[in-house]
């Protein structure tokens, strides 16, 4: 059951501060020239305001892009694991967008569902997610089709909604999101009967989800890859700003008989993902990286994990450097005869 | 100018010397994008205005453009660099490209082949511009601890997804050094050294192929002036070896100067 | 895994008074992949190079690492050593403990374990080897003599009458060099001429001998076996076919009046000139900086004469390309210039000459007709003062090194002057007498002892003129550094012998190293005098060192015997230090993207394009090719090539890596 | 405490500065013990990664000699080279790496001694630089394992 309660937008440093004396890292949006970024930050004064979107989403706080995973020793014939750093203090995320929030589930869906990531399952024990609804939002969003809203609280711990220039509305959504509030409950006041709803952006629907499911088995073989993706330059961009993308590639580092491994962000974009030992390699070219691309988010995933690998976020297509839109070449799929 | 190149553009297709034209359509919004031309009736949707700036050479090189057959470009002078140095470096060849030719001074340049391009490019010299040059300037004014610091903070950005590699029409390599295991020369993972040494080696096998188109720094997702390190071994060429070789490292002069070897 | 066998030497105790030899060779065993560690005496013995034999046999050894000395000085011992047990050459590397670590530091730990690091580096580096297999070249079985003196001509002959053909270049118009302007030489006083010139005619006659003088080496490229050089053969303005060597030319010639070089500037020559009578070929050559015609358009008067119409005015320098198999250095030396010498006054009076010159006065065909003469007056010298180390073992004048022949000469010129005019009074200013040598000492204790020469062991501070004399101010050291002065008629200075004109130059084209003095530089001081560190570029003579005539014709015939061994064979190895361009699985089939940008980086054109077709015949991409012949493994394209497709062997990119992460 | 000790690899040509160092040693010209050798045939063949490489191994300093200009044995190698380094070494510096701490030098053959001057030098300047932790501390595996861990 969802408590709802209100936070002054003014309270927000004190709420950090306490939060931080908790013993947390509280990460948040920062202005880096034209980027917004999650960083550490030791107040509210530091945490960016007017964007639609971050440029990189939150999913590092829980997928860092570059990943101790293990650490180990060789002598003359053995090798033995060495114990890695401590542990990192929790983490709570503060700013993100109900479409990031919503992404974690499909993160979840590859790294706790088969098979339970210890690495992982750390990080989203340990993490929090505020969001903040958005009350804005550019010609690349698009959460509305494909099951979300700039109001969304799924993924969230905690949902903030500002109702009024200087407070914000609190969905307090998880037994997580209930423990920043005890931390700090004098910050919070209870809600009244506020709605969220018309503070939210207006994003339209923009094609018909389950039409798409049911287009793209039968698009394998199509024309439509290759004239869409003739632009594409193959870089990772996409699969880097996404929430939802989670593949990853494994890097040894050694330094004298001692050892690192990586867990890397990769993407599907690339040449070599799918390069075999053998030299062949089943996706060739570009159009093949690129039905990948959006089979798997809309055909594979949904069939396997029964998640949709897309939650509209729109920063594929703001930070692709050939303006590969996403969207447009959905609807155009979705809307091909 | 946009007319002329429509009008080129047609003529190119309708005539059948080439079967695709590679120039600037509409995109998302107010940008610009690629766009790929293969009937003369649609050469209406190309564009060209002060957004038209993505370095389209690279796309020369595409697998499933040359699936489309003869090309022709619409290069601005970073685009016709970058197609002398690629065809230097024996790309492609005369039969492969046409251009259509746009100089600095915006005007439609006739270079009825490759060699014409070449003579026209070598005709104009890469140099920095002065804005380019005082940005080169200001952070070579900065003590070694203060680029360092502000080298640091930019690259810590880099999550490695390569934009800059891809975008870059020099940056054709079948394997690229990073994806060069035996041994590893540059560190993969993006962490401080894997991004730092990503860059040096990117900037180094640039040296004296760069053409300064800026796409590097366009394409970065989270805006690390990349094409920075470009632009000082470009004045580093042009101040130490002078502009008459293709490519600045496999030649030399026997009294080269330096000031540095003991 | 692999099966390391690492062999750290003590070289006596060159290795092991500094480092822990036994220490090094106990931590090399713990390092993963070495079954094998010990330390030894002398690693380079029979008995040392039979432990690495057995041990590669006994341990199933799949690499070797032999710490001892430099490479440059037992790799090929240990690679041998290491093939006759059947394991491949190359997978033996030394590590050098001896030359970059224990000569050149303290007994420490920190020695030691500057030790370790150099072998462990070896050891990963050996991780990485691959068997390779000598390159198999074929040879160009002719010779180029650069140098047309002694050296030059001993070689040459030595070459030629074992068969093989020979081309000699000299620069100047005629053979001989140096030693054909001698009188006499020592220690056995007879007369150079008569023993060279007979030589000389038989260089010109042989049938295996091609000689072109007035030439010189314009450039060299290639290998051992396989050079091409180019040869520039400067115009004489003669047709040596039609021109008889009457002479007319040369005695018809109006302008007479220009020093000769071969009389050392004490005797006259014409413009048109040989430059001695027994010059081999006996062909004139033009001096056309000297030529009235050249210099102002008109006379021809030799063109008038010449009996067989030989003048060519016109004639230009002709560029000779040939083919060699293996090239000897004997370009000679040359002596320390009049301007070193403004104490002496060399050069500012005319009775103050360099001991070349006095050879020519003292020469039966020279100037004077072997009469000692005053270059000032003609007059007889009645008191004559020999000055040697001139130039030589002085620091000050940049030339510490002793110049070893002036002693000897210095001896026979006083020891002539005094068999010419017995009454007058010889004088030896010197340092010291350096007479090692056959029958040396003898010598020049004859000229003290029986020829009446006065030797004074000290220096010449200074020499001047005062009353149609030269005061000689000296100390004898001897005496206790009491003043000497000395009222002479003549001083002869046996000035420094030093390398000859442009041989920094020569150097540089062939590629061989040279001494901060600009002699060329042998590979090895003791073991290989008569090579370079050029395979198959040879030295003979004093273009290495200052050396008498002995030393010249035993190296010389030295240098001869290495080429004729190596013409003994029809196809020379070569080690397979080259590049290649990887091959991997289709689609790819190399990673090699065809920029082409090593092409033109490649010192030795060695790498061309070339297209690689699928089993279809198609041509699926243009990749890099090193051509194994050219390629001489620089690596230079290794560094340059982007995406490491380029590797070379021997120094590929993970022996070279494996180093550097193990230190 | 004990003077700090710089670690410091050199690159070298087999040809000039390789054998120049053994000529200092065949002439017992005594040096600082902390630089290592990797022979390489030509200056030609050092690739600036392994410069950068050294460095993320732990090097202080580099040292990176060959063949004087003109005496190279391959022709050109070092020309090559050369410009490499022009160019390399104002990119490192252009982006704040310590340059000086790499050491350029031509020791010939006949150089034993200049070999000695020139590792003496350098180990005095790179022990003035101190230790190049800002950029060895840069990969993850040196900046963050225990020290109890150390190997």
């Amino acid at each position: 059951m969802t408590d709802k309660k209100t936070i002054k937008k003014s309270s927000l440093d004190d709420l950090f501060k306490k939060m931080m004396a908790d013993g947390k890292r509280v990460l948040a949006p920062v202005r880096k020239g034209e980027t917004v970024l999650f960083q550490e930050v030791d107040g509210y004064s530091a945490v960016a305001a007017d964007y639609v979107q971050t440029t990189l989403s939150a999913k590092e706080a829980l997928l860092p892009r570059c990943e101790e995973m293990m650490r180990f020793t060789t002598a003359q014939s053995t090798v033995s694991l060495e114990e890695g750093p401590a542990k990192p203090s929790p983490v709570v995320v503060f700013g993100v967008r109900p479409c990031d929030a919503r992404s974690i589930a499909v993160v979840n869906a590859v790294y706790l569902k088969d098979y339970n990531d210890a690495l992982y399952k750390e990080k989203s024990d340990s993490t929090t997610i505020i969001a903040v609804s958005c009350a804005k939002s550019d010609e690349y969003c698009f959460c509305t089709s494909v099951g979300g809203s700039p109001g969304s609280t799924e993924g969230s711990d905690i949902l903030l909604t500002l109702i009024d220039g200087d407070t914000y509305l609190a969905e307090i959504l998880t037994d997580k999101g209930k423990a920043v509030v005890s931390i700090a409950p004098a910050l919070f006041a209870a809600a009244g009967s506020e709605v969220k709803e018309k503070h939210l952006a207006d994003v339209p629907v923009q094609f018909d989800l389950g039409a798409l499911e049911k287009k793209l088995p039968g698009a394998f073989d199509g024309a439509v890859w290759i004239t869409q993706s003739l632009r594409c330059i193959g870089c990772g961009t996409c699969s880097y700003v996404c929430p939802a993308c989670t593949c990853f590639d494994i890097q040894d580092e050694t330094d004298g008989t001692r050892g690192m491994r990586f867990r890397c962000w990769d993407s599907c974009g690339f040449g070599q993902f799918t390069l075999h030992t053998s030299g062949h390699n089943p996706r060739e070219v570009q159009s093949q990286r690129w039905r990948q691309r959006i089979m798997h988010k809309f055909s594979y995933q949904p069939d396997q994990l029964q998640v949709v690998g897309c939650v509209g976020c729109g920063r594929c297509s703001r930070a692709c450097p050939v303006d590969m839109n996403i969207l447009q070449h959905i609807k155009d799929i979705v809307e091909a005869r | 100018m946009q007319d002329k190149i429509i009008q080129k553009a047609k003529e190119l297709l309708s005539g059948g010397a080439v079967q695709v034209v590679i120039g600037y359509g509409q995109g998302t919004g107010d940008r610009v994008r690629a766009i790929f031309i293969q009937k003369p009736e649609d050469a209406g949707r190309l564009i060209m205005d002060g957004r038209c700036v993505q370095n389209l050479a690279g796309y020369l090189m595409k697998h499933e453009v040359r699936a489309l057959g003869r090309a022709a470009i619409v290069a601005r002078m970073p685009v016709l660099r970058s197609i002398a140095q690629l065809m230097y470096e024996e790309q492609f060849k005369d039969s492969d490209v046409a251009v259509i030719g746009i100089s600095d001074a915006n005007e439609l340049v006739d270079l009825p082949d490759l060699n014409a391009l070449k003579e026209y490019v070598r005709a104009n010299p890469l140099k920095l511009t002065p804005e380019e040059q005082a940005e080169v300037d200001r952070l070579d004014a900065m003590t070694r601890e203060e680029r360092w610091a502000f080298w640091m903070e930019e690259t810590s950005k880099c999550i490695k997804c390569y934009a800059c590699r891809a975008s870059c029409p020099m940056c054709y390599c079948a394997r690229c050094t990073v994806e060069v295991n035996q041994p590893q020369w540059i560190s993969v993972p993006s962490h401080d050294l894997g991004n730092l040494e990503w860059h040096i080696m990117r900037a180094m096998h640039l040296a004296g192929r760069c053409v300064n188109c800026g796409e590097c720094t366009r394409a970065c997702p989270v805006g690390i002036p990349l094409r920075l390190l470009n632009q000082r071994i470009i004045a580093d060429i042009a101040d130490n070896f002078g502009e008459e070789e293709d490519y600045a490292l496999a030649a030399f002069k026997p009294d080269d100067k330096e000031d540095f070897i003991r | 895994m692999s099966r390391i066998g690492v062999f750290v030497c003590h070289c006596g105790e060159n290795i092991s008074a500094t480092v822990d030899c036994a220490g090094v060779a106990e931590a090399m065993s713990r390092v993963p992949g070495v079954v094998h560690s010990v330390d030894y005496k002398y690693m380079c013995s029979d008995p040392g190079q039979t432990m690495i034999k057995d041990a590669i046999k006994e341990k199933k050894l799949d690499g070797v690492v032999v710490s001892a000395c430099s490479p440059h000085m037992h790799e090929p011992t240990f690679r041998r050593a290491c093939a006759e047990a059947g394991l491949n050459p190359y997978l033996c590397e030394m590590a050098n403990i001896r030359e970059h670590c224990s000569w050149v530091h303290e007994k420490s730990e920190a020695t030691t374990l500057k030790a370790i690091d150099l072998v462990h580096k070896m050891v990963e580096k050996v991780k990485k080897n691959q068997p390779l297999y000598s390159i198999k070249v074929p040879v160009t079985k002719t010779a180029l003599v650069l140098g047309g003196g002694i050296a030059g001509i001993q070689a040459a002959l030595d070459i030629a009458n074992a068969g093989h053909k020979v081309v000699m270049v000299e620069r100047s118009p005629s053979i001989g060099g140096h030693m054909s302007q001698l009188s006499e030489t020592f220690p056995t006083l007879d007369c150079s001429q008569c023993i060279l010139t007979p030589r000389m005619v038989e260089v010109a006659q042989h049938p295996n001998i091609t000689l072109y003088t007035y030439s010189e080496l314009e450039s060299m490229d290639g290998f051992i076996g396989n050079f091409k050089v180019r040869i520039r053969k400067k115009a004489r303005c003669v047709d040596e076919k039609l021109c008889t060597g009457c002479g007319l030319c040369t005695t018809k010639c109006p302008t007479k009046k220009i020093p000769s070089e071969f009389n050392e500037g004490l005797g006259m020559r014409s413009a048109i000139y040989v430059p001695f009578p027994q010059a081999v070929p006996n062909k004139p050559v033009i001096d056309k900086t000297q030529c009235t015609f050249f210099l102002k358009g008109k006379c021809k008067v030799c063109e008038k004469v010449c009996p067989t119409k030989a003048i060519r005015y016109d004639q230009e320098d002709e560029i000779i390309e040939v083919d060699i198999g293996a090239i000897v250095l004997a370009t000679g030396f040359n002596v320390l210039g009049a301007e070193h010498f403004p104490e002496y006054g060399y050069g500012r009076y005319r009775d103050v000459i360099q001991g070349l010159q006095f050879e020519r006065i003292a020469s039966a065909s020279g100037p004077t007709s072997g009469a000692i003469r005053r270059p000032s007056d003609g007059t007889e010298p009645e008191t004559i003062v020999f000055i040697a180390c001139a130039g030589s073992r002085d620091e000050a004048k940049g030339i510490p090194y002793c110049s070893k022949i002036c002693c000897m000469y210095t001896a026979k010129h006083a020891m002539l002057y005094k068999h010419k005019v017995h009454h007058g009074k010889a004088y030896v200013f010197y340092m010291d007498i350096r007479a090692g040598g056959k029958m040396y000492e003898e010598f020049v204790r004859r000229a003290i002892e029986e020829d009446d020469v006065k030797y004074i062991r000290g220096r010449v501070s200074r020499i001047y003129e005062e009353d149609g004399k030269l005061i000689v101010k000296g100390a004898d050291t001897l005496l206790g550094h009491q003043a000497i002065e000395i009222r002479a008629d003549m001083v002869v200075l046996a000035s420094a012998a030093v390398a000859n004109d442009g041989a920094e130059e020569l150097a540089q084209k062939l590629h061989v190293s040279y001494d901060p003095y600009h002699f060329f530089a042998e590979a090895h001081p003791k073991l290989r005098p008569v090579e370079t560190n050029t395979a198959g570029i040879f030295l003979a003579g004093a273009c290495q060192a200052p050396r008498d005539i002995p030393e010249t014709v035993s190296q010389a015939s030295g240098a001869a015997s290495k080429v004729a061994a190596l013409f003994s064979q029809s196809e020379l190895t070569r080690e397979p230090v080259i590049a290649v361009v990887n091959r991997i699985a289709p689609p790819l089939y190399s990673t090699c993207t065809g920029c082409a940008l090593c092409v033109p980086a490649c010192p030795y054109q060695a790498i061309e394009m070339e297209e690689i077709k699928n089993r279809d015949g198609v041509v699926v991409k243009r990749a890099a090719k090193i051509n194994p012949g050219l390629c001489q493994g620089c690596g230079t394209c290794v560094a340059l090539c982007r995406v490491k497709a380029i590797d070379l062997q021997g120094f590929s990119n993970e022996q070279v890596f494996a180093e550097l992460m193990a230190l | 405490m004990a003077e700090f000790e710089p670690k410091i690899i050199a690159f070298v040509c087999n040809w000039c500065t390789y054998t120049g160092a053994d000529l200092t040693g065949t002439s017992r010209i005594k040096h600082a013990t902390n630089v290592r050798i990797i022979r390489l045939p030509c200056t030609g063949r050092i690739d600036f990664m392994l410069l950068m490489k050294a460095f993320a191994r732990g090097a202080d300093g580099v040292i990176v000699s060959g063949c004087h200009p003109n005496d190279c044995h391959y022709t050109s190698g070092n020309f090559h080279a050369r410009r490499r380094w022009i160019l390399f070494r104002s990119l490192l510096n252009f982006m704040g790496v310590d340059a000086r701490r790499i050491i350029f030098s031509w020791v010939s053959a006949a150089e034993g001694a200049k070999w000695a001057e020139v590792v003496n030098t350098a180990v005095k300047e790179i022990r003035a630089l101190g230790p190049y932790d800002e950029y060895k501390n840069l990969a993850p595996i040196r900046a963050s394992w225990r020290t109890e861990h150390a190997g």
